[in-house]
């Protein structure tokens, strides 16, 4: 019973914690790059702003184009209902493993690509087209990511590899190594960060996801940003999951260790956060089609981890 | 009785159909007895698999000394399953869209025979009963293809493809020839006792790889597929592409995991990397493609990539001595061919729906069409979100399972399956992630945006009759459920997989119904049911709250475009230009493919042009040449039809004179 | 020598044709010389169904087995159903002026010989009489290749003549020298030729000879059977020829050449110390079979084509007497059968079409299925039949010869197999060349098709595939005794 | 028997041979027609000497139908058509005479290395006739291949048939013989009327057969 607590428990933190963690990602930007920027909070701001807009629909326009920002959203929240964040005990626990997870980010990017052509313009289907080219190599990276892991732990579900890893008797792996910089590669690619994308970019010929999302307004674009607030928050948490998983609570533990799970957890987002700020702030953005190349070295470093592991058996 | 009546039936439509071929309602008489037909043979199949042995008969024709043999086990009642799904839905599309043909009267004959032969194959129990039912599948689809026969690129299609389908069963045929052994007992149960000399059993293979897979379309085999599949009507390429491949797996399924004892691992390796190189091959050939239908057999050979790395990788468990993986990677394999037939029928028949309503199939022409045909859009979608591989539809199981075993691979033994595995999966899950992008174009291109000409703009919503839409939106709904809840299949396929390798694998055992959870709870498991219903709730929980929290005004504008909005439909994003990041970042290497812009001199009121180029490597290094070497050679052969008598009678001459020579050498000897 | 009676059926079988031959040559209308030769190739095929109920003594000049008993009623068969169609070709021929009175005379007449000739070798239990009769079939055949007279026909004919002369007389070399073989142990005179007994003491003959007569007879009636290199004059005799000679010379000449082959073989097979004759066979077989394969796709003229295609298939079943054993022996006499029937139903529908075209060329034929449905679906039928797909016959028995042919000898079986599919290409490609695409508006046919005409060419023409398909998955099963005997014998 | 009829029947049986290779050596067309009769006059005298020792009355037919229709009518036939035919006296060889004369040893040598370990235990008489009927036949091929003109490869198919009516006639008790010698008869009859056939009709121009297959169906 306390599974579905959890559950509830889950839901809720990550849908409220996403905006708050953008924030906190563009407040330190801002500060790094010496401006003041605005709080951490204010996307929360910009949010119900644009709920409270009036959306706008041009007549090109099909019902698909309305309904893709509810679906992304669901998509992306669910999949960010299944990754354990403070503890292990959730009950979509077994319901979805890496493989499902990749696959409900699919859903979304599928929705968002399709309704970015819904209109007809010709941004809407660079974004799209641009941005089936990126996933069509991070998957497969983040697929590989999930083969080395599962191949340590002996299992996709993510809750039992935090679990095999806090278990302890793993040392530190090489391929444990190369597939976090997997994980890493494609969760920059697949939020659009620098230097993949750029967020905050509006200059129409280097935008992604922007691009596709162009034509949204009102809840509809309050929906699209909040489903890749989300995003930001699920990559995060997963990463924190998948390699960093201390203070996580297991099944069983008392509210205590849940307790904290939780401040762990908020930590460890803090400090991903920060890092994606410094890293953002020191890199500069790609040549579109650097990004085969970007890409298919994340899914050659998800192949490595897979080899790795042979090679250090072997040893 | 439920599998023979329906059977003799189709025959006999075809025999009524030419009969009364002048009637206008004769198809939908012919349409209407193949749909039940169908139903009837998808009742027998499913009848089988609840439960129940074979059940085998045997006729007095075929071989005289041998007879026709017959049998209904559990792979030929899933397959049953499989072909009949289809068979039905098209033949209840077919009833709306076969007056949209040019030639229907070239169409009905052969639909029943088609089915016929595909539903045969089957039940086939023994080789020659198995060879005839096959060729004539070839054959009846062959004479469909070219029921638009006035067109010469359906003529060059019909005839790559029949070639190749008789190179196919010439492949086969030795295959069954050398299980049989010198002695010519043909019948299967007679083959499953012999042991095979090492050499035949790696012919046995060779060949049975060889002919299946050009029948399936493995690459580099599968050239004729994108040419003949698209060439024939709709409701037919449905068949050939979601149905007839799977025949063809079956074929294969039955020589490598029944007929055949036992097969080394490395043939696991070759068929996995062979399903792999397919898998990523046809997708890329497919998001290149501007036509429609041609897009959707490329996707079929994807797809079939998928299916024999399930394959390969349950031989090799089966050969490595893990008979649970193999029994998990052939379910895996086989739940994967039975969702692609079911939504590559859905696309092929909504790709007719279009064809019907526009009259267009290539990319290029479309657009916008959701708002016009919405039936035929929503199906459409469902399909197309299916193959992708999304949750919770059924193409996601399947590459889901697949995936599965696949992590389970590294257990072999073998140093080569513990480095290969790792590579096939980032084959299969490129390939999977491929297919998203290219039916995200696909779909976008032709149903979303707006109408790029004016028979899209002025597409007919009445050419999609109701029978039409029934039969898209039963298979939709199909994919819903086999995605939802795939454990009463996957239990079902576990049924038919028990007697291949052995072992009875409870795909589902562990948690409970609504989870698959393959290789036991600790190692992955997945619920479509709870993910659709949790999708559900939170979707509805979005919306609620949006609704509550914000404004439901909406007001319908011009569109922004960062200020560039034009009416001209051609500013969209076109299917060439959706394909191009795809094209630079692999077509470059695989198809060669190079971009040139051609700028007129100043003062030239040419228009500019961008001009791409493709080599498809297979075609022209394989049958080009391949045809190339034919012509030389008959070439030079030919001059010997054009001597004199003279030199005639010199080759007799030399003729007895060698003879003479050899029998005086050996009698020497 | 006893000549057979009244009583005995071979008396009528091979008395009508011989009578009939000699009255047509008289008679100088030549409406009713057509009724006529039908009335007389079915009286002949009626003669021919007593033998299934009771076979008549063996004598030593005729004799009735297993094997020519079949080959008996097919080639009355085929005898009787080309002339019903020779009755409907005929006359378009005479209506557009394309043959005279006088020709036509002679044509009918030599049908009838011809016939006769061909029975007479299936019948005879002399080697010596068959080797007369082959070279009688020769003799009759060659001046009705010769019958239109065109430069083109003459040519053909003499090459015909030439190498077909040849051809008989190292056939005869062979025969002599199978006497001489036999007369140390028979002792001489008509026993030593008489098949029957030849075949029973050729234990004891001398097996070198033997192995040197077997040279000169596969040499010799391999000519007649088309083998390659062997095969120069029958593409051309079929090609210029009329239709109904094309559709007898494949259909049924090549089997009997076959035939005489086969029965030397026999004797060869009973001597157990002979060489094996079998790779020889192989190897003129599957010669024929590439070779046909590739000469198919530079074939502009439709008689020529299917000619080629006669050589490929005459390739094939040598080549699976030469593999031999019970699997491939059989299915080389399914595929004589096969082949028989539906080569000259393939020609039957070729004369109609080159007679509606106007023309034998190739690409000037269109679209036959959209212009005349039936008839051009039957010659897709026909083409598909011939090329090996099933539910027809010539499949069953290649089936046969390529699955037992890579049990045994894989390595022989991949040229059978490139072999056979090349011709398939090249078959195919016209076949859809021909019969499909949009038709030919501007045809100038050769006369006009009366309806008992069209009729006279459907109705053997459906009665040829019907057997045809008939036998591709059902076989009588005294027909299937017959080629297991006879599969034996062949060793 | 003995050792008389063995030395005639090997005298004549050699005395075709001969014949056989004066027919590849002469370059004149008159000359091969000659050489011709001259062997089948050999052939008519071995038959009947076959006749004679095998008491074999029906081998004299044999005899008499070479004698008349090949030493005689065909030779004559053929001197009528050269000359009304206008056709060159010379003979046109395809390889040189003297490389046909070392072929045909060859052919004649093979002949003999095959029938005479075959025969061995065969009468010696049979076994003699045999090599030279078979060197026969090859020479008589022989010489179909290497010349060109229509006439002079008559003449060869028909030195071919003789040898193998040598054969024929020198083979214990053979039946048929007579039947057989008729038949070959017709078909030389009908070859010199098919000349002269085709000559009449006007259709070609010269017997070199080079230009008959110019027309040849099916050319692309």
């Amino acid at each position: 019973m306390s599974a579905l607590a959890w559950q509830i428990a889950q839901i809720l933190l990550v849908a409220v914690l996403a905006p708050l963690a953008t924030g906190y990602v563009r407040f330190v930007k801002a500060r790094l790059n010496g401006r003041r920027g605005a709080p951490p909070w204010q996307p929360y701001r910009d949010l119900l702003r644009l709920l409270k807009k009036e959306a706008i629909v041009a007549p090109s326009a099909s019902w698909l184009f309305r309904a893709a920002p509810y679906v992304t959203f669901a998509a992306v929240w669910l999949a960010a209902c299944v990754v354990p964040t403070f503890t292990t005990a959730i009950a979509l626990a077994p319901s979805a493993d890496l493989i499902a997870l990749v696959a409900l980010l699919g859903l979304a990017r599928f929705w968002t690509a399709l309704a970015g052509m819904d209109v007809g313009t010709a941004f809407g289907g660079i974004g799209s087209s641009r941005e089936m080219l990126i996933a069509s190599l991070a998957e497969p990276a983040m697929l590989m990511m999930t083969f080395s892991l599962s191949l340590v732990a002996g299992t996709t579900q993510p809750a039992q590899i935090a679990a095999f890893i806090l278990g302890g008797d793993i040392g530190v792996e090489v391929s444990l190594g190369l597939a976090l910089a997997a994980l890493v590669m494609v969760a920059i690619a697949e939020n659009g960060r620098i230097p993949i994308d750029n967020p905050a970019t509006h200059l129409e010929l280097t935008m992604v996801h922007e691009a596709m999302v162009l034509e949204y307004s009102g809840r509809h674009l309050a929906m699209m940003e909040a489903a890749a607030m989300l995003r930001l928050t699920l990559f995060m948490a997963l990463i924190s999951c998948l390699f960093f998983p201390w203070g996580m609570a297991l099944p069983g533990d008392g509210p205590a260790a849940v307790a904290v799970g939780l401040a762990a957890f908020l930590a460890k987002v803090a400090a991903l956060a920060t890092a994606l700020a410094v890293f953002e702030t020191m890199i500069a953005k790609m040549r579109v089609f650097r990004y085969a190349d970007f890409l298919g070295g994340a899914l050659l470093l998800g192949l490595l981890a897979t080899i790795f592991l042979y090679v250090s058996e072997a040893v | 009785m439920l599998i023979a009546a329906p059977l003799l039936a189709l025959p006999v439509l075809a025999l009524f159909a030419v009969l009364a071929r002048r009637a206008a309602w004769s198809h939908a008489v012919v349409y209407g007895g193949a749909f039940l037909a169908a139903v009837a043979l998808l009742a027998g199949g499913l009848d089988r698999l609840g439960g129940g042995g074979p059940t085998a008969l045997t006729l007095p024709f075929g071989l005289p000394w041998l007879h026709a043999h017959f049998r209904v086990d559990n792979l030929s009642a899933l397959f049953l399953v499989i072909v009949n799904i289809a068979a039905a839905a098209a033949s209840v599309f077919a009833v709306g869209y076969g007056p949209h043909l040019p030639d229907q009267r070239r169409v009905t004959p052969f639909f029943p025979l088609f089915l016929f032969g595909m539903n045969a194959v089957l039940v086939a129990d023994d080789a020659f009963m198995f060879l005839v039912s096959w060729e004539f599948m070839s054959l009846s689809s062959w004479l469909l293809v070219l029921s638009d026969h006035t067109r010469p690129e359906t003529r060059k299609a019909a005839m790559v493809y029949l070639t190749m389908a008789v190179f196919g069963t010439f492949c086969l045929l030795p295959a069954f020839g050398l299980l049989a052994g010198a002695g010519g007992d043909f019948t299967f149960d007679a083959m499953r006792m012999k042991e095979l000399a090492p050499a035949s059993a790696f012919l046995v293979v060779l060949l049975a790889l060889l002919g299946a897979g050009s029948k399936a379309g493995l690459v580099p085999l599968h050239a004729w597929l994108p040419l003949a599949h698209p060439a024939a009507p709709s409701h037919v390429s449905a068949l050939m592409s979601g149905v007839m491949t799977k025949v063809a797996l079956y074929g294969l399924i039955r020589i490598l995991f029944d007929l055949h004892g036992e097969i080394g691992w490395q043939w696991g390796a070759v068929l996995m990397v062979v399903g792999g190189v397919t898998a990523v091959l046809g997708v890329l050939y497919a998001v290149m493609q501007d036509d429609l239908k041609v897009l959707l057999a490329y996707s079929t050979v994807e797809n079939i990539g998928v299916v024999v790395i399930g394959l390969g990788l349950a031989l090799a468990f089966k050969a490595g001595g893990e008979p649970a993986l193999a029994a998990l990677a052939l379910v895996a394999g086989l739940y994967h061919a039975l969702n692609h037939s079911v939504f590559k029928s859905l696309l092929f028949l909504g790709a007719g729906a279009v064809m019907s309503a526009t009259g267009e199939r290539s990319l290029g022409a479309l657009g916008g069409l959701l708002k016009r045909l919405p039936w035929t859009g929503a199906t459409f979608l469902v399909g197309a979100a299916a193959i992708s591989a999304l949750p919770p539809l059924n193409g996601f199981v399947s590459e889901w399972l697949i995936l599965q075993s696949l992590f389970k691979g590294p257990t072999l033994p073998h140093w080569a399956m513990k480095f290969g595995v790792p590579v096939v999966g980032a084959l299969l899950a490129l390939a999977a992630a491929l297919a998203a992008a290219c039916f995200v174009r696909a779909y976008g291109v032709a149903f979303l945006g707006r109408p790029r000409t004016a028979a899209a703009a002025e597409a007919d919503g009445n050419a999609v009759t109701l029978g039409m839409r029934l039969s898209l939106a039963a298979l939709a709904a199909l994919c819903v459920w086999l995605g939802a809840a795939p454990v009463t299949m996957t239990n079902a396929l576990s049924e038919v997989v028990r007697p291949l390798t052995g072992i009875e694998v409870p795909v589902s055992a562990d948690l409970g119904w609504p989870w698959l959870s393959p290789a036991g709870p600790s190692s992955g498991s997945y619920s479509g049911t709870i993910l659709v219903a949790m999708g559900l709730l939170l979707c509805g929980l979005a919306v609620m709250l949006v609704h509550r929290l914000g404004t439901r005004a909406l007001r319908v504008s011009d569109a922004w475009d960062c200020g560039h909005a034009e009416d001209i439909p051609q500013t969209q994003y076109t299917g060439h230009s959706f394909a191009q990041p795809m094209r630079r970042a692999f077509g470059a290497t695989v198809f060669r493919a190079r971009e040139s812009v051609d700028m007129p001199e100043p003062g030239d009121d040419a228009p500019a042009r961008h001009v791409v180029s493709m080599i498809d490597p297979v075609w022209d290094g394989l049958y080009r040449s391949l045809g190339r070497l034919v012509d030389f050679l008959a070439d030079q052969v030919n001059r010997m039809q054009f001597l004199t008598v003279r030199r005639y009678l010199l080759m007799m001459f030399a003729t007895l004179v060698i003879w003479l020579l050899v029998v005086a050498v050996r009698q020497q000897l | 020598m006893i000549l057979p009676g009244p009583d005995n059926p071979l008396f009528w079988i091979l008395g009508i044709p011989l009578a009939a031959a000699l009255l047509l040559a008289v008679l100088p209308w030549w409406r009713v010389a057509a009724w006529l030769n039908v009335a007389a190739s079915g009286a002949t095929f009626a003669a021919a169904l007593p033998l299934f109920r009771a076979r008549p003594e063996a004598t030593q000049l005729f004799f009735i087995d297993d094997f020519n008993i079949y080959l008996v009623a097919l080639t009355a068969f085929v005898g009787m159903t080309t002339a019903v169609f020779s009755a409907a070709y005929i006359a378009r021929e005479s209506a557009a002026a394309r043959l005279g009175d006088g020709h036509l005379r002679f044509y009918h007449s030599m049908y009838q010989a011809f016939l006769f000739t061909m029975l007479l070798a299936l019948v005879a239990n002399n080697t010596g009489v068959m080797w007369v009769a082959v070279e009688a079939a020769t003799l009759t055949t060659v001046l009705m290749v010769s019958l239109y007279r065109t430069r083109e026909a003459i040519e053909a004919a003499w090459k015909y003549f030439i190498l077909c002369s040849v051809g008989i007389g190292l056939a005869l070399f062979g025969t002599t020298l199978v006497y001489l073989a036999a007369q140390p142990v028979m002792g001489g005179g008509a026993d030593a030729m008489a098949w029957t007994l030849l075949v029973e003491r050729a234990g004891a003959f001398q097996p070198d000879l033997l192995n040197l007569a077997f040279v000169f007879v596969l040499v010799g009636y391999g000519t007649k059977v088309g083998l390659a290199p062997l095969h120069a004059w029958l593409p051309d005799a079929h090609a210029e020829g009329p239709t109904p000679i094309s559709a007898v010379l494949s259909g049924l000449l090549l089997n009997v050449a076959l035939y005489a082959l086969l029965r030397f073989k026999m004797i060869i097979s009973a001597n157990p110390n002979t060489l094996e004759p079998g790779p020889m066979m192989i190897v003129m077989g599957l010669s024929s079979l590439l070779l046909a394969g590739f000469m198919l796709y530079r074939r502009g003229d439709i008689k020529r084509l299917f000619a080629y295609s006669s050589i490929e298939h005459m390739g094939v079943i040598t080549f699976a007497f030469g593999m031999g054993g019970a699997l491939a022996n059989f299915a080389g006499l399914m595929h004589m059968t096969m082949h028989s029937l539906t080569k000259s139903a393939i020609f039957f529908a070729v004369g109609v079409i080159s007679q509606n075209a106007g023309t034998k060329n190739i690409a000037d034929i269109r679209g036959l299925t959209a212009s005349h449905p039936v008839l051009g679906w039957a010659f897709v039928v026909a083409v598909l039949a011939i090329a090996g797909l099933p539910p027809m016959g010539v499949f069953m028995s290649e089936f046969l010869v390529v699955a037992s042919t890579f049990a045994r000898q894989p390595l022989l079986a991949v040229p059978l197999v490139v072999g056979l599919l090349l011709a398939f290409g090249a078959l195919l490609s016209r076949l859809q060349g021909m019969a499909f695409g949009e038709p030919r508006s501007s045809v100038v046919p050769h006369g006009t098709p009366s309806a008992l005409s069209t009729i006279l060419v459907h109705v053997p023409l459906w009665a040829h595939l019907a057997l045809v398909v008939v036998a591709g998955l059902y076989l009588p099963e005294p027909l299937t005794r017959w080629f297991q005997t006879v599969a034996r014998l062949l060793g | 028997m003995g050792q008389i009829s063995y030395e005639v029947a090997h005298l004549l049986g050699a005395t075709m041979l001969m014949a056989g290779f004066g027919l590849l050596y002469q370059r004149r067309l008159y000359a091969v027609l000659n050489t011709f009769a001259f062997q089948a006059l050999a052939l008519a005298a071995a038959a009947a000497w076959q006749a004679h020792v095998q008491h074999a009355p029906h081998l004299y037919v044999t005899a008499g139908i070479a004698l008349v229709f090949k030493g005689m009518l065909v030779p004559f036939a053929l001197h009528w058509l050269v000359e009304r035919l206008g056709i060159h006296r010379s003979v046109d060889t395809a390889l040189s005479i003297g490389w046909t004369m070392i072929v045909g040893v060859v052919l004649v040598a093979l002949s003999i290395l095959l029938v005479l370990p075959v025969t061995a235990n065969a009468a010696a008489l049979t076994r003699e006739s045999l090599a030279v009927a078979m060197s026969v036949v090859l020479l008589g091929m022989l010489m179909m291949i290497t010349r060109r003109n229509a006439v002079t490869q008559v003449v060869g198919f028909m030195a071919l048939e003789n040898g193998l009516l040598l054969a024929a006639v020198s083979a214990k008790g053979m039946p048929l013989v007579v039947e057989i010698s008729v038949a070959f008869s017709v078909l030389i009859a009908m070859t010199l009327f098919g000349i002269f056939f085709f000559r009449i009709r006007e259709r070609f121009d010269t017997l070199d057969l080079q230009y008959l297959e110019t027309y040849r169906g099916d050319r692309q």
